[in-house]
């Protein structure tokens, strides 16, 4: 089943079409890399699908739910506020800075969502709380500030905020970029553990070894659109020049 | 106490002026029609003004017209800034705190209120609201012992800012009489338009004299000015002048 | 005249003008919210509104505010007005006037805050609600308490200005007294008063800010 | 009379607002830079005393401050001061009282700029002058225009407490017509030159701050 | 000759000791690379070597001129204010976030120090800039503003305000974190194209290709001390554990 279908996106800013006709579908389990040089429109598809900015064509299906769809005369409807909001509780989004609440705790930026959005008992939602910070080696920081955190931990913080909510699906925009290689290392061991886990994860990232490694599907981003989606083995050993042009230095 | 320390630099300060004795600056509230306010033209007018000007021209003096904040004319004063303070100052009640002239003029205080209400007497004035402005004479009447029974009649002493805003204040109903200086109540009556909207009581609320003050010690100016101001009685001028402000002469120097 | 009994003389203004001061913050520090979500609004009526009404109280003088508050309802709408009405008026007028200026502050303040976190709200389905009073606010908060400190100052010293309508506070009276016993010295105790409840206000302000700063 | 007349009469006190508004700003923006120097010092009696300075003069009222400047040389120095001296004191009130306030938005802003900014010029060979001078206070100033702004208009308004050492500024001169022609109509006249003036004044700040928006 | 030697150098903040003895030279024409995990302490080297810092121990010469030294009794005296302003101008640094001026045009930045500094003709320091600019790809970039730019435009105007108060040796921090893969390339090849025309630098870098591949000398730091210094080949080839373990991901 497809947690996640996005049919011919289109996207502009004022006149600049930033996603031309994307599609992509994500299967339950399953783990896409985003790849694709910078301006492409990696985020931008990220921020579409978690609506934050609204399509200028195209569809969007959530676990067979419609979020956003083609009128026959070419405008884009989206479903009522009550049917969103539920369909927001599907999706998590681990923003690239990590947009932490710095005025909450760890513990606070982890259980505020869960027992203020879902209403869930505040016993409970640190329970759930706790158990994911053990998951990502967290314990003991609860009552930390996010400022006191480094930068890979602030990123664990996120992504532990965003489990909370039990997502059917994760996306995560450049998750190691300005992260050291050890932090870089930690971080997409994290995300290995998720993968095993079987969560359903959209990842943008730089990191071709990761991209190679850990997805099941890979899909290249040109100037707004698809260029390529395969298996790491069909992307990575393209015949597309512009690909081969990318990946140049990582073979370099 | 600030006593003290004034008398020294008053006589320095009057030493000086004499030696310079070109000028004559009187200190005066240009906020006080009729005895001294501003013109449509933006001069300064006003029956005190008038006396001022002619005293000095007699004397030789160039007349300096210098417009205070009534708050500082003590300062203004010890500091040498002002010879003089000339803007319907009452004496009583500060007759040690300045060098006086003679006193050339008798002002009431009065009560103002609105026709209408049927106030005749001060003992209608019983559970009303009474507004008087802010060191006035007729608020140190109303503090004044023999007053203290009148004073606790009322239903509330206001003091207020100034006269405008108190006459505001009777045409809005939010208080029911002003305590003020008759001419001052006068002029404010003819120039609100409404001769009939506003009545003064009969019966005062003291009276009390308008002099000149000079610093303390400063006597030479002050037996200059007062000497002036005696020959203008005899001659006619200050009856003349008088009957320019008030239709009478109100002129009690020298009499 | 002893300091000691000048400023037993000056105690009753001194409880009006800390009233103002504490009926004005109470007040206008909501109303200022209020009119910074007006003035941020996306229908043009309201903005536009706002916008004229911030402009006016900031570039008239309070002491005309002050006027118009309380005569006006006479002048304008020929009701009688009632000498119990000064003082509503004074802390009306005051309301009115700061409410202005803190609203702009509250702008500035929310304006600044980056778009991240309304974005990590939406996305963890906060609704704008709980958007704005659980995560934008408290930020905010901690980012206009200097110029929040600044404007607080001021109203301490302009509570003197209550007078025009006959509120005696305490600047009133300092002024009669100096007046009436023809010294500096009632000037001297209003400084030493203003400069005490400004280092108190100052300290207060600065023990917030501390408290704020468990975070960043 | 006619508004237009009124206008002219208030004219002279307008020109002295304004005179004292430009004189107040040209001399207490630099003064106010100095200050926040010495507030920043490293010598710790320097810093003392300019701590102390900023925060006598935010807290006492200005008026206060005036007095103490026009009649203080007489009454603690016992020297004769003249009528003439009254401006000069005007001006020299507000530019120590004012320069206190700019100070204060100096050092925030001053303080506020990357380290990564004095590091790159120190690099680079500059000296601690033309660090200052070309490279750190030329973004300050970008920084502290809307602090400014708010000064700048309350200053705008402040002009009308010369009046406490007799400098007939207008409003002075439109209560003493009030008075004198028992009408309000002075004061309304009044509300619309500080109107006028803050929107002038608001509008050049704001032209300034666009230019200054070139950057970032 | 060795343009710069840092002898036996020490620097503490309060009571941590970040650099615990370190002792390098880089000689003219030489390329070095600095490598270690996250605050080991490369970014303190590059800080006092270029004075932003006050050693605690040790001695700093650039060119045979003494920058600082340990007087007998271990206190550190540093040259008198002439000799320091006369040093400086042979270094360069440029910061791992660039630190431009943001109220300066490019060309401004780039020229402002030559002028006002030392003190060259204005039309000779724009001829100087122009050229740089040509040479780092920004031509017609003159009159743009650094928020204008992408981040790795404003990383080579950064080098090349570094390069036109012609220095002896350049310092880079962490060059290009926080750059997407194409832009790294080209930043690198810009620092490639510095070594081929012999210039003298040292990078602090997590691009371990990069390092492998242009350095002459890479040195790898922990925890404030050098765990090994040598060629590219020594050291990436290194039995010391620790290196292994931070080299771990880059063979992974
Ligand atoms: N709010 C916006 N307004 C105008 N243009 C925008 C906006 N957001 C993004 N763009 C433009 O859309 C294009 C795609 O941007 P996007 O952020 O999706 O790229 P990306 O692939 O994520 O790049 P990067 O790897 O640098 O993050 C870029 O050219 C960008 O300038
Ligand atoms: N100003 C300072 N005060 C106190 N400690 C500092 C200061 N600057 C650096 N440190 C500490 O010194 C150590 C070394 O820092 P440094 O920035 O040199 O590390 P680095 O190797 O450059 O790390 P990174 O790869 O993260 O940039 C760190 O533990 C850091 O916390
Ligand atoms: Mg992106
Ligand atoms: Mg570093």
């Amino acid at each position: 089943m497809n947690v996640l279908s996005l049919s011919n996106i289109k996207k502009n800013f004022g006149s600049i079409e930033v996603l031309k006709d994307i599609s992509l579908n994500v299967r339950e389990g399953e783990v896409m890399s985003i790849i694709g040089s910078s301006g492409s429109g990696k985020s931008t598809i990220l921020r579409c699908a978690t609506m934050l900015e609204t399509i200028n064509g195209g569809s969007i299906i959530y676990k067979g739910k419609k979020v956003a769809w083609e009128n026959p005369d070419g405008s884009i409807v989206y479903a009522n506020k009550g049917e969103l909001t539920k369909i927001r509780s599907y999706f998590g989004l681990v923003f690239q800075n990590f947009n932490l609440f710095p005025h909450y705790s760890v513990l606070k930026n982890i259980i505020d969502a869960p027992i203020h959005v879902q209403k869930i008992h505040k016993e409970k939602a640190v329970e759930i709380a706790k158990d994911l910070l053990i998951k990502m080696g967290l314990e003991g920081k609860e009552n930390y500030y996010p400022c006191q955190l480094s930068g890979g931990q602030q990123q664990r913080v996120a992504i532990a905020r965003a489990l909370a909510l039990n997502p059917s699906i994760l996306f995560f925009d450049e998750p190691t970029s300005a992260l050291d290689p050890e932090l870089t290392g930690e971080v997409l061991n994290v995300l290995k553990d998720l993968a095993a886990m079987h969560m359903t994860m959209v990842i943008v990232t730089h990191e071709m070894n990761f991209a190679k490694e850990v997805s099941d599907e890979v899909m290249f981003m040109d100037k707004g659109v698809v260029a390529q989606t395969g298996t790491p083995e069909e992307v990575f050993s393209s015949s597309n020049p512009r690909i081969k042009e990318f990946l140049g230095r990582f073979y370099g | 106490g600030g006593s003290d320390s004034k008398d020294d630099p008053a006589k320095k300060s009057s030493d000086n002026k004499a030696s310079e004795a070109e000028t004559f600056t009187v200190g005066f509230d240009k906020d006080f029609p009729p005895y001294g306010y501003v013109e449509e033209d933006g001069s300064y007018a006003g029956f005190d003004i008038d006396l001022a000007t002619e005293v000095a021209k007699r004397l030789n003096l160039e007349i300096n017209l210098q417009p205070i904040d009534w708050d500082a004319k003590d300062m203004e004063l010890s500091s040498g800034t002002i010879d003089c303070i000339w803007n319907g100052f009452t004496i009583n009640g500060r007759e040690d705190e300045y060098t006086w002239s003679d006193a050339y003029m008798n002002n009431s205080q009065v009560f103002v209120v609105r026709t209408k209400d049927n106030i005749k007497s001060t003992k209608d004035l019983a559970g009303k609201i009474v507004s008087v402005q802010t060191d006035s004479s007729a608020q140190a009447s109303l503090e004044e012992e023999e007053n203290a029974d009148l004073k606790a009649s009322f239903k509330e002493l206001v003091v207020c800012a100034d006269y405008n805003s108190a006459f505001m204040d009777l045409e809005s109903g939010a208080v029911d009489a002003i305590a003020m200086d008759v001419g001052v109540a006068r002029y404010q009556i003819t120039k609100r338009d409404g001769n009939d909207t506003y009545a003064v009581l009969d019966e005062e609320l003291a009276s009390e004299q308008y002099g000149v003050g000079f610093l303390k010690g400063n006597t030479k100016l002050r037996d200059k000015v007062n000497d002036t101001l005696k020959e203008m009685v005899k001659d006619g001028t200050f009856a003349e002048i008088s009957e320019k402000w008030f239709s009478e002469d109100v002129g009690i120097i020298g009499k | 005249m002893s300091l000691n009994v000048l400023f037993l003389q000056l105690l009753e203004g001194m409880v009006t003008s800390v009233s103002i001061f504490v009926l004005t913050l109470v007040f206008s520090l909501p109303l200022g919210l209020v009119i910074s979500f007006g003035r941020m609004s996306k229908n043009i009526i309201v903005r536009t509104i706002s916008k004229a009404y911030i402009s006016v109280m900031r570039g008239t003088p309070l002491m005309l505010q002050l006027l118009m508050v309380y005569f006006g309802p006479h002048f304008i709408f020929n009701i009688n007005i009632s000498s119990n009405y000064r003082f509503y008026a004074v802390i009306i007028g005051f309301v009115l006037n700061y409410a202005a200026y803190f609203a702009e502050i509250y702008r500035s303040g929310i304006e600044s805050m980056p778009k991240g976190q309304y974005e990590a709200a939406k996305v963890l389905g906060y609704g704008k609600f709980s958007t704005f009073f659980r995560i934008i606010f408290p930020q905010v908060i901690k980012i206009i308490l200097p110029p929040i400190t600044n404007e607080v100052i001021t109203l301490v010293k302009d509570t003197s200005l209550a007078f025009v309508i006959a509120v005696s506070e305490m600047f009133a009276t300092a002024k009669a007294l100096a007046s009436a016993q023809a010294s500096v010295m009632p000037y001297i105790a209003a400084a030493i008063f203003y400069y005490v409840f400004n280092l108190l206000v100052a300290k207060i302000m600065e023990i917030i800010e501390k408290k704020m700063n468990y975070y960043k």
